[in-house]
């Protein structure tokens, strides 16, 4: 399973949609920096693409930072740095997209 | 497990050494390894010792000094890449004829082998890009 | 204060996290406001997350850019702009930002552009 | 040459010219073959343009990326790859590429992130 | 008159949008470094809300650089660095998109 | 006409510097004035003195250089930004307490004060950004 990450902002930044059309599952998909934008309603079009078995998560850290922690898309689970390391050695490899 | 980390991103221009900081910091914290810490690209900036950032602002190379000094982490940073962006040790300073060196100490220049031989010879290497 | 051709319009487009862009336009904001020069922030596009309020820079062990913003009025940094389309793209309601912002639609913004004598943009 | 689970692909967004993205990729590419790695490269997105013919890079007092691309196959790189639509949504010719890749549709190029045991992005 | 910049490639950045977005004439557009992908064909359809009185450029040496002279679309004048000076003086000030 | 340049991008990150330079030198070869060149957020890195880019690429910081002497060019280059990448003069360096210096020569460190002074008492300010 791939870890897939994106740290730009859909707003100004093509990664978010570029990592999904790239994208096939089983895979992870995580945002973060500024790509927890992403995960907040606007942009939730973007994902209607991806089937169960492409999950997705965001870093609480990087919410926080940026005052979204509560307006966070239903698709998404958020999670800790802890929880960001178990995921990647759950997956066997990763690509960042930036 | 050996995790490797790749940091692509200026300390300043992006929030790669910060986000990989905190990564290599829960990782050691669950119990892993952080074998190797490898500066690629702009990323290089983050080992220059001469970074006075302001006193309430976060100095990202100094937090990775500490850090690998306290967990025994390689960081080596792309030669090649240090050279074009002035982040020199004392030889290539001579060898190029600057005035002077400003690689921090815990840092290590070395060559793209370093990275290739981390992704193929750890259980995971994990990027942060600019 | 400085007649209209001689004030400054400081055009901002990136979040408060996106390398310290955000940083860089308010500083010089704040530095033509002590040299008395009349000035003016267009946050247009992503620079609209900058006004998002209960941001906690701290999470990720940087500076608060908002305490820095909620100041400009006591440097009477007042010509506040922001783009509607760029809250509405982004999904964020203008009834809650952390700095009174006037709105414009797209037209008014491009006549903002035209208005000042001089910008600067990050 | 490397079994299947060692072998790294380096995949690649940026133009020729965005910054050192597509020269650190190559280099990258370039240092794996020396150690007799097996590597690939995905040019995806607008490294795509990476790959048009007639570059003049000293028209920018650049350094010339086609030269060392063109190279490859000196290398023994030869598992060279792009999305099909990666070329199209730019209008790019794929008959006419400075380097004989291998265009994928949006399923193959997902297979090949699968494929491969190690990947590094630019 | 405004001169606007654009330094950006359309297919990985909004920046070209966001310039057209807040763009009223008079005012020329002048597409430089990575920017000048978008004088291709493939993006056209970003200038079909641009009205006569916003006159397009884009910089020969950028072109030249990226292999895409032979591609630039008829709506562009393509000029050299001094006709780049030209202009800016031409224009009363500049607003960069990047 | 009297010129300004604000260069706002790392010289290896961006065409800043590049296509600023251009700019510059078609300038004065229609007979106008660059009055000041200021570098600001990452474009300070091209003010290092120590970058060492290999031999077939252009030193842009060392082009800016010659530019500026031959045509008598202030080159102003942020000190707050230049502080926190690293890029310090001999005094900045001493106040703190870094062990040297990398202000290439022909730069300048100084305030913000000079860029809102340049966008007002110039014909024209052109940004290019990072």
């Amino acid at each position: 399973m791939i870890l897939h990450t994106v740290n730009r902002a859909p707003g100004s930044h093509a990664a978010l949609q570029q990592c999904i059309q790239a994208l096939s599952g089983p895979a992870a998909l995580l945002l973060i920096e500024d790509g927890v934008y992403g995960a907040t309603p606007a942009f939730t079009r973007l994902f209607h693409r991806l089937d169960g078995t492409v999950h997705c998560y965001v870093l609480a850290a990087d919410l926080q930072a940026r005052g979204i922690d509560a307006l966070v898309d239903g698709r998404f689970q958020v999670i800790d740095d802890a929880a960001f390391v178990q995921l990647s050695l759950d997956c066997d490899k990763m690509v960042a997209w930036y | 497990m050996k995790i490797a980390v790749l940091v692509y991103g200026s300390p300043t221009a992006s929030s790669a050494a910060a986000t990989a900081y905190r990564y290599a910091r829960a990782a050691i914290g669950l119990g892993h390894q952080i074998t190797r810490v490898f500066f690629y690209g702009e990323g290089v900036h983050g080992a220059s010792a001469l970074a006075a950032p302001p006193q309430d602002e976060v100095n990202w190379g100094q937090r990775w000094q500490q850090l690998a000094q306290e967990h025994e982490i390689e960081m080596i940073v792309c030669i090649a890449a240090a050279l074009r962006r002035g982040v020199l040790n004392q030889q290539e300073a001579q060898r190029h004829g600057k005035s002077a060196a400003n690689l921090a100490a815990g840092f290590e220049l070395s060559g793209l082998g370093q990275l290739a031989d981390a992704a193929l010879n750890s259980d995971r290497l994990i990027t942060f890009g600019g | 204060m400085s007649t209209p051709d001689k004030q400054l319009l400081v055009v901002v487009g990136a979040g408060p996290h996106n390398a310290t862009r955000a940083r860089d336009a308010l500083d010089l904001v704040l530095t033509s406001a002590a040299f008395e020069i009349g000035v003016g922030i267009l946050f247009r596009d992503d620079a609209v997350y900058q006004l998002l309020p209960q941001q906690q820079a701290d999470a990720i062990d940087a500076k608060s850019l908002a305490a820095n913003l909620q100041a400009l009025p006591l440097y009477d940094v007042e010509q506040l702009y922001a783009p509607r389309s760029a809250l509405e793209a982004r999904g964020l309601d203008p009834d809650n930002l952390l700095l009174p912002v006037q709105l414009l639609d797209d037209n008014a913004t491009a006549a903002l552009l035209h208005s000042y004598g001089q910008i600067l943009s990050f």
